[in-house]
């Protein structure tokens, strides 16, 4: 292993760890620089105008407008730098690239579980090839946990309830510290694992091996049938719901429920299918409707663990891969005609038209069926840019 | 003694007067209690009364978004009423109204910032890009 | 010259002992003895009296805690104690320190002692409130200590849901009821100095004629009646949550648990200038009254506390960058956290400043002050790391918060406390503490603190999480160190805890004003009668009316009648074998 | 009383102040400042109030039709009378009108009684219908009531698990606000017997306009109560579905 340039703090093994350390040493610089400067001048005044010296104590400024204005002003400009730095680093860290490689975290009394989406899952320990972005969508079963590996110098809180994101570019082959940075309960301090940096093709041969008998999708796939969502959802099921293959990374009409207004009234918008809304439509179901369809899926908050939806997400996502829809079929909802609503739920939404009519988007849809999981990723994570999807009053 | 005395007197031209005095830091004026006329209260309970049928008015009719603005600006009016005249702020000093002034200004720190979040986020909580 | 102050010359004393070296027949304290007029007083000293003995309590309960987390530190795996009491013991620390030591210290008992004397007034506007606060304090806090120490609980200070809702073991509903109660207390105790600030200045003291120390408290205050509420309907939630299990914060049934990090923070951030600001506001006494010199900058002083305590409201999101708040109030906070910085520089530089062509005595007070301003500067600037969003991605719950916040909470908020102690001492008992005991552990303190947590530092930024009782072996060297300097520390706190009790009956009585300082409490006598003031004084200057030049020539002459005093006295020995009984008288009784 | 009184020919002025006039703004100021502090309490509810509301505001419609805005109509236009009838009693106290005082104070004391009487009646209500959340909440599992949930989703696009958040949110609100309004019960009580004791006479008439400012207070809460937790769909419950 290289030499370690920053001894004090460990070894950069991500992306992001250079800038940061970069940022924090300035600023630790500028800590030195003025507490040092005050220490010094502390203590000079201390024993030059020390009791009984004879020195010169006459017309002793008591005030002085300019001194406070240069002492108010320089130190804002130098926080300001300092703020404007952070900030821009900070931003970059928010934005996961396209393509990123998707893992999945689920953080609970007191363990992590990855999942990645070859099917090989791992408890408290991950494998990620070398220079290349990956990305990690987590949530938590229980407490607040955070994820956080010193080495890349990114932690992210992981929040019952909710997603989040933290993406790093692996910089160096090693293994490195995986701690839950978030007091969690008893045996918060046995919450750790390690993280291993490998060379792409080792990284590939250790995916084939251990425990690697179903994909991630196929387990998915299972608990779409367990639960019954291929009974309304699957392709030839039934018209009362969405089909969803294909959907995951295109924009989907929905129509966001107001209270007391009817379904007909409302008009449709598009959101992105990325996995917020898809996690947000199983446990969520009533917070933004397919447009065209009733609103009779029941919740399924509370039902379903974290890793389970998960899957349930990541075959979604796997469908859209292998299944792109045909033009003009169920699945393809941007090719239904106002008729097509009229015909399978009795009303058309307000502004259906206007949505569906323009046909650029479903043509560049089928055009090229997504192929890979690059393409679809980066649908995935622009999703998360566009798709805030909130609703509005 | 003699020291002592001297010490004492450094003090007083040094630090603060130690005479006999009665002026106060506080304004005598405002202390005074203002007695207001029973038809100005007997105003204010009608016009709350008004205020609350219109609210009342207002919900009966679907405005949609309107709905919530406009009862929260008819029950801001009735809280102004309230404080302007049952609560005396009319009549009171430049210090009591600052610091009612005050109390809502802080509540709307807890409330602009902490919206700022919510509104800035999905809910589903991923940190949502810059715009 | 009389024969007292002559033999006050006589036995030496470091800094010029003019004053009367006798405590008066009558005062606050030898009015009444029985409990009764204790626990029924009505008395801002009183009061404040039974506050510096209940936190002091509190603090070495606190610091029990802080002795078992450091021990356990001392090996990777755990040197003492399991896990689970681990978590109890630091969140015991935690708890007793931020809410049942620090948010009172000053405010509470050198607040309700010096506010309404510094104001001349004879009490505070609401004495029966005030001793209702230290009730809800007393009685907080002995709810809260005894769940602590019976059951012990494992949530931590900051009582983040669901952890503390529903996972958590051990009595936290009875811990939150103690923090709801004491938090009741210091809202009263703000509200209190508020209206006497405002109501109750004597005739001719104008808001520029204020000492700096009431500047502080009034900032102080404000964010105790504006901010303790927002915690005390938090932890009313939580309290909700925790007994029924049905709450506003569940995540199971939509609730947001980030919900309860923003109405705890918009609290806990301004918090931490409850803590801060008083140990600013001695500080500047100190400087001012040991430099002999006015404050450089009265103004920008004065106005940089209300500043802290208004932007102070504004920056609590940058305790969670690493939560799932938005980017845009992210930016926000950060952006606001930096600006907090600069009223604070402007303290520190003004105080520099104030040294220069003073006359530097460097007794006990002085060197803790000193010694703040060091602290305070390290803890401050290692805040820009933190407000830095992206340093904070990586810092976030690290030793490096550890060491921040210890910087500003034990090196900033801690010296001063313990520096108003030793200035103000003689005024509350009317007894000098001994000085050089006081130089000794003022300086042992500051090692011992230095050592202990400048490796945290360290520590962190190689990434050791906080609240780990078992951790990785690599960290263990620093730990050893840190845990060494705690000793160190806990010498440097016992020290003062000693001489301070000796001082009660041996000390020698201080007179009105040992320290020759300005400021209206100096000119009753020590301790002061009941009512402070026999005449409500008139007040025609401002503060600091110090002069370093006068009292460099006063000095000088001093010296000189010492000296003579000397020669006389050996002059005596020679004559007279006597010389024993005189400094027996001269002792005092 | 340790708080022993000297000034001539007034025991109504504490010691440690120099008049009246001061003794009077102190007094005024910091309640002020309490009613300050209680308003940032009720804020932190608010808060938790707008920004589930803004996420979920089927709930908050769908919960809001299991109120009674009959009740709670009265409950308001109750309250706004008790403030009334204690600016009033203000005013009696201030212009020394002792039967005056005692009947206004009176009158609030039963408008305030009469408040929580009828609060009474509609969480009652509430329990028999099990909508108390960690208490009694069964409303949606019944098995007679089963078919309001898919209504739920329908009509006001939400779950039970929200509209329980709702209730969470509307018996943290209501319960903070009545055990304000028994504090205030019990200080006004108190005074209706300190009044008959002649206690406000002679100049003494502050602690009346001070127990006044806390029943504003309480009042106003109300006001915004009211529309926020009940008229959140208004009478426009509409929707055919």
């Amino acid at each position: 292993m290289e030499p370690n340039s920053y001894p004090l703090t460990g070894v950069q093994a991500s992306s992001m760890a250079g800038d940061i350390d970069a940022v924090a040493l300035f600023v630790t610089l500028v800590t030195v620089f003025f507490s040092v400067g005050i220490a010094i001048a502390v203590i000079f005044f201390a024993v030059k105008y020390r009791r009984g010296a004879k020195v010169d104590r006459s017309n002793a400024p008591l005030h002085s407008v300019p001194v406070e204005i240069a002492w108010t002003v320089i130190p804002l400009i130098i926080a300001l730098s300092i703020f404007g730095w952070a900030a821009t680093l900070y931003f970059r860290h928010t934005q996961v690239p396209p393509g990123s490689m998707e893992i999945y975290v689920v953080g609970k009394q007191w363990m992590w579980k990855l999942q990645h989406p070859e099917g090989r899952w791992e408890m408290n320990e991950l494998h990620v090839p070398v220079g290349k972005p990956v990305v990690l969508t987590m949530t938590s079963e229980d407490v607040i946990h955070s994820f956080y590996v010193p080495a890349f110098r990114l932690k992210q809180d992981v929040i019952p309830g909710q997603f989040t994101q933290l993406w790093f570019t692996p910089t160096k082959p090693g293994t490195y510290h995986l701690f839950c940075a978030e007091f969690c309960g008893a045996f918060h301090s046995t919450m750790v694992g390690s993280v291993t940096v490998m060379e792409p093709e080792e990284y590939a041969k250790w995916l084939t091996t251990g425990n690697t008998q179903q994909t991630f999708a196929q387990v998915g796939a299972q608990l779409f049938r367990q639960y019954g969502c291929s009974g309304c959802h699957a392709g030839n099921s039934s018209v009362k719901a969405p089909p969803l293959e294909g959907i995951y990374g295109k924009s989907v009409p929905v129509q966001i429920p107001q209270p007391g207004t009817p379904l007909e009234r409302i008009p449709a918008t598009t959101v992105v299918a990325d996995t917020k809304y898809i996690h947000d439509s199983i446990v969520q179901p009533e917070k933004l409707i397919a447009a065209g369809y009733r609103n009779i899926m029941p919740s399924f908050r509370n039902r379903l663990t974290e890793e389970q939806l998960f899957a349930l997400i990541h075959y979604i996502r796997f469908m859209a891969d292998q299944m792109p829809p045909a033009r003009g079929s169920r699945g393809d909802v941007s090719g239904l005609t106002p008729e097509d609503y009229k015909a399978r739920i009795g009303f058309v939404p307000e502004n259906i038209k206007k949505i569906t009519g323009g046909s650029d988007a479903s043509g560049g849809r089928t055009g090229s069926a997504p192929s890979g999981t690059t393409g679809t990723t980066g649908g995935g994570a622009t999703g998360g840019a566009a798709g805030t999807g909130t609703p509005q009053q | 003694m003699a020291k002592h005395a001297t010490t004492h007197s450094h003090q007083a031209s040094g630090g603060h007067g130690h005479h006999e005095g009665h002026g106060h830091g506080h304004d005598a004026h405002a202390g005074e209690h203002h007695i207001v006329p029973v038809s100005t209260y007997l105003a204010v309970i009608s016009f709350l009364m008004v205020l609350l049928i219109l609210t009342l008015v207002a919900a009966a009719f679907d405005l949609g978004a309107l709905n919530l603005p406009i009862a929260m600006v008819i029950a801001v009016a009735k809280a102004a009423a309230v404080m302007y005249f049952f609560m005396h702020l009319k009549w009171s000093s430049k210090l009591v109204r600052l610091f009612a002034t005050i109390a809502f200004a802080f509540l709307a720190i807890l409330f602009v910032f902490s919206l700022n979040d919510y509104i800035g986020r999905g809910w589903v909580g991923m940190p949502t890009p810059w715009k | 010259m009389s024969k007292d102050s002559v033999n006050a010359i006589a036995q030496g004393d470091s800094g010029p002992l003019l004053a009367e070296p006798e405590v008066p027949r009558e005062h606050y304290i030898n009015t009444n003895y029985s409990w009764q007029s204790w626990l029924f007083t009505l008395d801002h000293k009183r009061i404040a009296i039974l506050y510096l003995i209940s936190i002091t309590l509190m603090f070495f309960i606190g610091g029990l805690g802080a002795m078992v987390v450091r021990l356990n530190l001392l090996t990777p795996d755990g040197a003492v104690v399991r896990p689970e009491t681990y978590n109890k013991m630091f969140s015991m620390h935690g708890i007793v320190m931020v809410f049942f030591f620090l948010v009172p210290s000053i405010p509470a008992v050198f607040g309700n002692f010096l506010v309404p004397m510094m104001i001349g007034a004879r009490d505070l506007a609401f004495p029966k409130l005030n001793l209702m606060s230290w009730y809800l304090y007393v009685i907080g806090a002995l709810i809260g200590t005894i769940a602590l120490t019976a059951g012990g609980v494992d949530t931590g200070w900051t009582f983040y849901a669901p952890l503390s809702t529903k996972y958590a073991f051990g009595p936290v509903a009875w811990v939150i009821v103690g923090a709801f109660l004491a938090g009741f207390s210091s809202i009263l105790t703000g509200l209190n100095f508020i209206v006497t600030i405002h109501k109750m200045r004597a005739p001719g003291l104008t808001w520029f004629r204020l000492p700096l120390f009431i500047w502080s408290h009034y900032a102080t205050s404000i964010i105790m009646i504006l901010g303790t509420p927002v915690l005390a309907i938090t932890l009313l939630a939580l309290l909700f949550e925790r007994v029924f299990q049905v709450g506003i914060f569940d995540p199971k049934l939509g609730g947001d648990p980030v919900l309860m990090q923003h109405m705890f923070w918009f609290y806990s951030h301004p918090a931490v200038y409850i803590m801060i600001l008083p140990s600013m506001a001695v500080v500047s006494e100190i400087i001012a009254c040991f430099a002999r010199k006015p404050m450089f900058g009265y103004r920008f002083v004065a106005f940089s506390s209300l500043a802290i305590a208004v932007l102070g409201f504004l920056v609590w999101g940058h305790h969670m960058f690493t939560t799932s708040q938005s980017l845009f109030s992210s930016m926000v906070f950060s952006f606001i956290s930096f600006l907090v910085a600069i009223p604070s520089a402007i303290k520190v530089f003004n105080w520099t400043a104030t040294l220069y062509k003073g006359s530097i005595r460097l007794q006990t007070p002085m060197l803790y002050a000193l010694g703040f301003i060091g602290l305070f500067t390290i803890g401050g600037l290692t805040g820009l790391h933190l407000a830095s969003m992206a340093i904070d991605i990586h810092l976030q719950d690290t030793y490096f918060v550890v060491a921040h916040f210890h910087y500003i909470m034990v090196g900033g908020a801690l010296m001063g406390y313990l520096g108003a102690v030793h200035f103000w001492w003689p005024k509350m008992t009317g007894r000098m503490y001994p000085e050089a005991w006081g130089k000794v552990a003022a300086i042992v303190l500051f090692i011992g603190f230095n050592v202990t947590f400048f490796p945290q530092f360290i520590l962190g930024y190689e990434g050791m999480p906080r609240r780990y009782a078992i951790y990785a072996p690599e960290y263990q060297v620093l730990n050893v160190m840190s845990t060494a300097g705690s000793s160190i520390m806990g010498l440097g706190y016992l020290l003062p805890f000693c001489y301070l009790l000796w001082s009660l009956k041996f000390g020698k009585p201080a007179g009105p004003n040992p320290w020759r300082a300005t400021g209206l409490e100096w000119q009753v006598d020590s301790p002061p009668t009941t009512f402070n003031f026999d005449r409500i004084p008139i007040v025609t200057q401002g503060p600091y009316a110090y002069s370093a030049e006068a009292d460099e020539l006063m000095d000088a002459q001093a010296d000189l009648e010492r000296a003579q005093v000397e020669l006389a006295l050996m002059q005596r020995q020679i004559d007279s074998s006597h010389v024993d009984e005189q400094e027996e008288v001269a002792g005092g009784v | 009383m340790a708080s022993e009184t000297h000034a001539a020919g007034h025991g109504i002025l504490h010691h440690h102040f120099d008049d009246l006039g001061q003794q009077r703004e102190s007094n005024t100021l910091g309640m002020w400042l309490f009613l300050a502090t209680e308003l940032m309490m009720f804020g932190g509810l608010f808060l938790a109030y707008s920004i589930y509301r803004w996420q979920f505001p089927g709930a908050f419609h769908a919960g809001s039709q299991h109120l009674n805005i009959t009740l709670g109509t009265i409950n308001t236009f109750v309250l706004l009378a008790s403030s009334f009838t204690m600016a009033m009693a203000v005013h009696s106290a201030a212009t020394g009108n002792k039967q005056k005082l005692l009947f206004y104070l009176i009158l609030t004391w039963l408008f305030g009684a009469a408040f929580l009487g009828i609060k009474a009646v509609e969480w009652t209500t509430d329990w028999k219908e099990g909508l108390v959340p960690g208490f009694h909440w069964f409303y949606y599992q019944e098995p007679a009531n089963a078919a309001k949930v898919p209504e739920l989703f329908n009509q006001w696009a939400t779950t039970p698990d929200q509209v329980l958040l709702y209730f969470v949110v509307y018996f943290s609100m209501t319960g903070l606000h009545a055990i304000h309004m028994i504090v205030g019960l019990g200080v006004v009580g108190w005074y209706i017997l300190l009044a008959a004791r002649n206690q406000f006479v002679g100049g003494n008439d502050q602690p009346v306009e001070i127990v006044g400012l806390y029943w504003h207070l309480i009042d106003i809460i109300w006001i915004f109560l009211f529309p926020l937790l009940y008229l959140v769909a208004g009478f426009h419950p509409g929707g055919p579905h």
